[in-house]
């Protein structure tokens, strides 16, 4: 029985009593692996000497996929892989397209586009909060996060009939109009929304177990950071004042206002406080744009058959986990020849070793918690 | 705290200098981003365009010698063997050999500091099928710039996880997905697939309902996946 | 009557628990023995109306220092002892003493005799946790108190060495 | 009626029946301590918690415990089977043995030890070993570890528990539970006004002790999966869970009865009359109490559903109309001798319910310490916080009896100040950055 102990690894005498290192496997079934990522972990004691990430358990070969669909057809896929936040993914894939074809949608729809996406980064955010916290042993702000994520939901299901893989954008526009009460949800969800987040600071930000927590764990540097291709807010969290709505907007992001909250030491601690500040923005950049939705058509005459001329693109935006990018080639027919997505949570958890080396176990968990990986996304 | 960077190095080639289709801001609408990201940039950028006419000339690459791609050539002369926009996006076609020297001068000189992405297409009817593409961001230029390599199906291809450590999953799952070796990659496995998988699946000659159904039957103890 | 059939029972666990734990081969199993070991000698002493010593024995054998002996041997690798060939050719020397020093018992029993008391009807003081305090903190001060700085000392020890390594 | 029972026998009637009692009763307690758990969580997070079985899910701790004696009965590959068998009886027998010198009111008690309380933390203590046999023998990592966190915590946690429970012996200066709670009914104060700061150390120790959130640890869900208790399903698993909530009442009955004054009413000096009647208004309060819930349970009667749902709900309101006959019976004179017995168990049970609440409330609010926090709490704040306790406690009852200086109150605001200093002092100290660790010298 006590193979348990040596099983998988070489055992090497680390101290005196002569406990040797323990390979610990954390998932794929593991409640804080957030869904079926399993992570190998050589420790000793329970301070974490080098992590493994295995992943590959959701791979359903979305890029495959993409070469045996219409560029339309394959538009539903993509809300499949960051199912949290699957508005920002069709948006990405949208956009990306209407660049291949040389198109762009009408100034109403990039409104409409930007209001969802916002809307779908607080939601991603809350989701992130709630289990994050959960990971952290707080029980109580996971469902006071999904209260409100509800009634983001909610707006979504009003818009598209659908709540999670919503499938709202089509490529060129939108399919739908925006039902007449649109604008009053939206402001009256950002009203309320901005006490809500006080009142989940006030349960966490001071707190003196959560600071004890996340305050100096799983640091990331800035250098780091971009050297691992680390995007987000992790990026920002890190000090680095980037991101893709500013730097290269899209939608309709030029024209609000907005700040880009960053951290200073780029800890779990820093992120969190990022996600945090980023959904004041967004709700900023919500209220803002509810305010004046241009009129107009919604779609831009792209033709019912899609045949981009043959080439390349490469188009990205700043989704909630970081920068999502499609890199989509096209010969000249109605399928894309190659899509490649480039998934911000599978960069983003590569620096999961960076951070975890020399941490606890309980660090660990906050460390992937903070990563805000989604597993759909990372296997794709 | 590097929170703008471009305050820290000053970008070498203005944002301004796009006459010729410089390389690689997004969009037009995003040049005027390209300056130092404050709140009040967005404000003084131009107001939403009205929708482009719908007909327009097909977009499709052109032939491109700008400031940089005349760089790159200076340095590295024939191993730069083309330089293309497609859609306002810079691409460099270099030998493969030379991959990762260039890789090291885009990122130490030319200050392209992050790999984005690290991928590959497949064109199996060229005489070397693959396309190994990697695209960079440079935070101090806030450009984009895509390296094209092409490699044949048993040939090697530096690894550039020295450069950019992000690199190794994606050069992962380019081997797992396409089968192209990266010379000099740490931990050369399959990342996604199971490891004893026969086959590459993003191959254009692995078809779609195609798997390995010894490796189904023997683990999963079922006659298909389909 | 009652009193002694609690004391067999007792006796007859503490021994055979205590026999168990010698001849496991399994470490963890062994401690569980002593825990029992312990456990019956906590019994007797409560058969004797000796509830303080009792409680304290449970307190401090089992619940303390047991915890931290399983502790430890949860942490040492267990491989090597499992494997390890129990009675390496000793039995007969270890057999010899052990019969040696049973007759030494024995005789020095029989002997004196004579000289020990009646087994003890009458019953202990009802308020025995004073009774122990007064025998520690007044007759037996000093002893008492140099226990105690020896232990003070080893446990310094045991710090500093612990120490050194982190 | 006590001449009914032949003499040979009368000393153990009530101890029997209270032990029968309370092996009987408290799984069913401990599963409606989960209910309302549950309940007050669902409370606090916006939602409304179990509902489907019986009204408001009154019946689902029996739709639970049916649950879990019919599932199987799983045994890891390579476990100790024996040891894996017997871990769970441990934790749960101790637990229930230590209610033995509980004094559930002047009456109900099963034998009251003059070392009792010794014997109840004693015995109690013995339950970690169901815990670290439990998550040895399971042959998997995560009991492995969980069982060892739950073996270093326990042990730091119980000489801080201890040396706080020495400050409030030595105000009583007796073992025995009996006299502890007498000697609060002669001092006229529960001591918990004399050393609350010994009080807080105790709650904070008795919540780790439990392994309660946010000392959770053996058990945290989000790195261990469930601790020592991974590989444990079914009923092996519940009884886990009925000893930890058995230790709960046992960790809340030995607070209540040093600190909280044990079965005494609050105010015995009011003796203010509840209008119209003889009755003393705080003697009276349990019967209003019981009515008002009876009250609230019938205006809930016609919203229930289905017809058995109503019945069932007037059948528990039914039910609480009798307590509070009980209650109020108790009050005339021919009762008197039972009255002791029944108001001592309900002020008994308030305050221990009152400590569990304390409890859950704690654990819906604050997320999970990490372990090396969680010793450097118990090692360097704690511990040395309750050895100065006993210190200036001691120091203060001398001066009060050397020195005939009987200033009860001035002594209890001085000792509490200074206690409250060294407190935040021993906090700050905490909160400084751990000094890195030094490269080994020497050799």
């Amino acid at each position: 029985m006590t193979d348990a102990l040596t099983n998988g690894g070489s055992p090497i005498e680390t101290t005196v009593l002569g406990a040797d290192e323990i390979i610990l496997n954390m998932g794929p079934q593991h409640p804080s692996t957030h869904g079926v990522l399993r992570v190998k972990l050589k420790l000793d004691g329970e301070r974490v000497l080098s992590t493994e990430c295995i992943i590959g358990y959701l791979h359903r070969g979305v890029e495959k996929i993409a070469e045996h669909r219409s560029y339309q057809q394959f538009a539903p896929y993509v809300d499949r892989m960051d199912y949290v936040a699957a508005v920002s993914n069709g948006l990405g894939y949208c956009e990306t397209v209407e660049k291949l074809l040389g198109a762009e949608a009408p100034p109403r729809a990039r409104v409409v586009r930007t209001i969802l996406t916002e809307l779908q980064r607080i939601a991603s955010h809350l989701l992130w909060l709630g289990t994050h916290a959960l990971d952290i042993g707080a029980l109580t702000p996971v469902f006071y996060c999904f209260r409100e994520r509800e009634e983001i939901l909610k707006i979504f299901e009003k818009y598209c009939g659908a709540r999670l893989t919503t499938h709202a954008f089509r490529i060129g526009g939108l399919q739908y109009e925006t039902y007449d009460e649109f604008e009053t949800d939206v402001k009256r969800f950002c009203d309320d929304f901005s006490g809500k987040v006080d009142e989940y600071e006030t349960l966490l930000t001071e707190n003196r177990i959560w600071v004890g927590r996340t305050k100096g764990v799983g640091i990331l540097s800035t250098a780091d950071a971009i050297a691992l291709g680390v995007t987000g807010p992790m990026l920002r969290a890190s000090g680095l004042k980037w991101d893709l709505r500013k730097a290269q907007p899209y939608a309709a992001y030029d024209q609000y206002e907005f700040d880009i909250p960053t951290g200073k030491n780029g800890d779990t601690y820093d992120r969190y406080l990022v996600r945090m500040e980023e959904m004041r923005q967004s709700r900023r950049i919500c209220l803002q744009a509810i305010e004046n939705i241009p009129s107009g058509p919604i779609m831009a005459k792209v033709g019912k058959v899609l045949k981009p001329p043959p080439g390349e693109v490469y188009h990205s935006i700043e989704a909630p986990k970081g920068e999502l990018g499609y890199y989509a080639v096209s010969d000249g027919t109605t399928q894309p020849y190659r899509v490649r997505v480039r998934p911000p949570s599978f960069i983003n958890l590569q620096a999961l070793d960076k951070m975890a080396r020399g941490a606890l176990v309980a660090d660990l968990v906050a460390i992937i918690g903070t990563t805000d990986i989604v597993l759909g996304e990372v296997d794709r | 705290m590097a929170n703008d960077p471009s305050e820290k190095i000053p970008p070498s080639t203005p944002p301004e200098g796009k006459a010729e289709g410089a390389p690689v801001s997004q969009k037009p609408a995003g040049e005027a981003a390209a300056a130092p990201p404050k709140p009040a940039v967005p404000a003084a950028a131009a107001p939403p365009k009205p929708a482009p006419p719908a007909k327009e000339a097909p977009p499709k690459p052109v032939p491109l010698d700008n400031e940089l791609v005349q760089r790159f050539k200076a340095r590295f002369g024939d191993a730069i063997r083309e330089a293309t926009l497609d859609r306002k996006q810079a691409i460099i076609l270099v030998a493969a050999a030379q991959l990762r020297e260039i890789s090291r001068y885009s990122r130490d000189d030319e200050k392209f500091d992050m790999l984005v992405d690290l991928t590959a297409v497949d064109w199996p009817k060229r005489e070397k099928r693959f396309d190994v593409i990697l695209n960079l961001y440079s935070f101090p230029k806030n450009e984009r710039l895509r390296l094209k390599a092409h490699a044949g199906e048993n040939e090697p291809v530096p690894s550039v996880v020295e450069i950019w450590p992000a690199a190794n999953w994606l050069e992962r799952e380019c081997y797992d997905m396409f089968g192209i070796v990266f010379e000099g990659h740490p931990d050369l496995k399959r990342i996604l697939m199971p490891d004893e998988w026969e086959g590459h699946p993003l191959r254009k000659d692995y078809d779609i309902l195609k798997q390995d159904t010894a490796w189904v039957r023997e683990n999963l103890q079922i006659e298909t996946g389909q | 009557m009652i009193d002694k059939f609690l004391f067999l029972f007792f006796a007859v666990l503490m021994i055979g628990s205590a026999i168990m734990m010698v001849t496991r081969r399994n470490i963890v199993h062994s401690a569980v023995y002593l825990i029992t070991t312990l456990l019956a000698t906590a019994g007797i002493f409560l058969q004797l109306k000796a509830e303080f010593l009792f409680v304290v024995q449970i307190i401090l054998y089992v619940g303390g220092i047991m915890v931290l002996f399983i502790f430890v041997i949860m942490l040492v690798n267990l491989d090597v002892a499992i494997r390890m060939v129990q009675f390496s050719r000793q039995g007969f020397v270890a057999g010899i003493l052990a019969l040696v020093l049973a007759v030494q018992i024995f005789l020095a029993l029989w002997i004196g005799r004579a000289g020990l008391p009646a087994p003890a009807i009458h019953a202990m003081p009802p308020k025995n946790t004073e009774a122990v305090a007064e025998a520690l903190f007044q007759h037996y001060m000093l002893p008492f108190e140099i226990a105690s700085i020896l232990l003070l000392v080893a446990m310094i020890g045991a710090v500093v060495m612990a120490k050194r390594r982190v | 009626m006590s001449h009914l029972i032949p003499p040979a026998i009368a000393p153990f009637v009530v101890p029997v029946i209270c032990g029968i009692v309370l092996v009987a009763v408290f799984p069913l307690l401990a599963g409606y301590i989960v209910l309302l758990e549950r309940k007050l969580m669902a409370d606090m997070q916006a939602r409304l918690g179990p509902m489907r079985v019986g009204p408001h899910g009154l019946l689902q701790p029996i739709a639970d415990a049916f649950k879990l004696l019919i599932k199987e009965d799983i045994i890891p590959q390579g476990a100790d089977k024996f040891m894996f068998y017997v871990a769970p009886l441990i934790s749960v027998t101790m637990a229930l043995v230590a209610f033995s010198a509980m004094p559930f009111g002047p009456v109900f008690q099963i034998a009251d030890l003059n070392v009792g309380l010794l014997f109840i933390v004693a015995v109690g203590s013995l339950g970690i070993y169901g815990i670290v046999l439990g998550g040895w023998s399971s042959n998997s990592h995560y009991s492995l570890i969980g069982a060892l966190r739950s073996a270093a915590q326990l042990v730091s946690y119980e000489t801080a528990a201890g040396l706080a429970l020495v400050s409030a012996l030595l105000l009583a200066g007796s073992l025995s539970m009996k006299d502890i709670v007498q000697a609060q009914a002669d001092q006229g104060v529960w001591f918990i006004f004399v050393v609350p700061i010994g009080f807080f150390i105790y709650f904070v120790s008795s919540i780790a002790e439990t392994n309660r959130a946010p000392f959770d640890l053996p058990e945290a869900e989000s790195e261990l999966v469930a601790g020592y208790m991974t590989e444990y399903s079914g009923f092996r698993w519940a009884l886990y869970f009925l000893a930890e909530y058995a230790n709960m009442v046992i960790v809340a009955g030995i607070a209540t009865t040093l600190f909280l004054g044990g079965w005494l009413r609050p105010f015995p000096g009011n003796h203010q009359h509840l209008i119209g009647t003889p009755f003393e208004l705080l003697d009276a309060l349990p019967s209003l109490l019981f009515l008002g819930v009876a009250l609230y349970c019938l205006s809930l009667v016609p919203r229930q559903p289905v017809q058995v749902q109503k019945l069932f709900m007037a059948g528990v309101a039914g039910a609480c109309v009798l307590l509070a006959a009980v209650m109020a019976l108790t009050l005339f004179p021919p009762f008197d001798a039972a009255r002791e017995g029944v108001h001592g168990a309900f002020w008994f049970m308030a305050k221990v319910g009152g400590y569990v609440y304390t409890f859950l409330w704690v654990r819906f609010t604050f997320p999970r310490y990490r372990f090396d926090q969680l010793m450097r709490l118990g090692w360097r704040f704690l511990i040395p916080l309750a050895l100065v306790n006993v210190l200036v406690v001691s120091a203060s009852i001398v001066v009060q009896q050397n020195w005939e200086w009987k200033h009860p109150v001035v002594s209890t605001v001085v000792t509490t100040a200074i206690m409250l200093a060294v407190a935040f002092w021993l906090a700050e100290e905490g909160a400084k950055p751990e000094p890195a660790p030094q490269p080994a010298d020497g050799e």
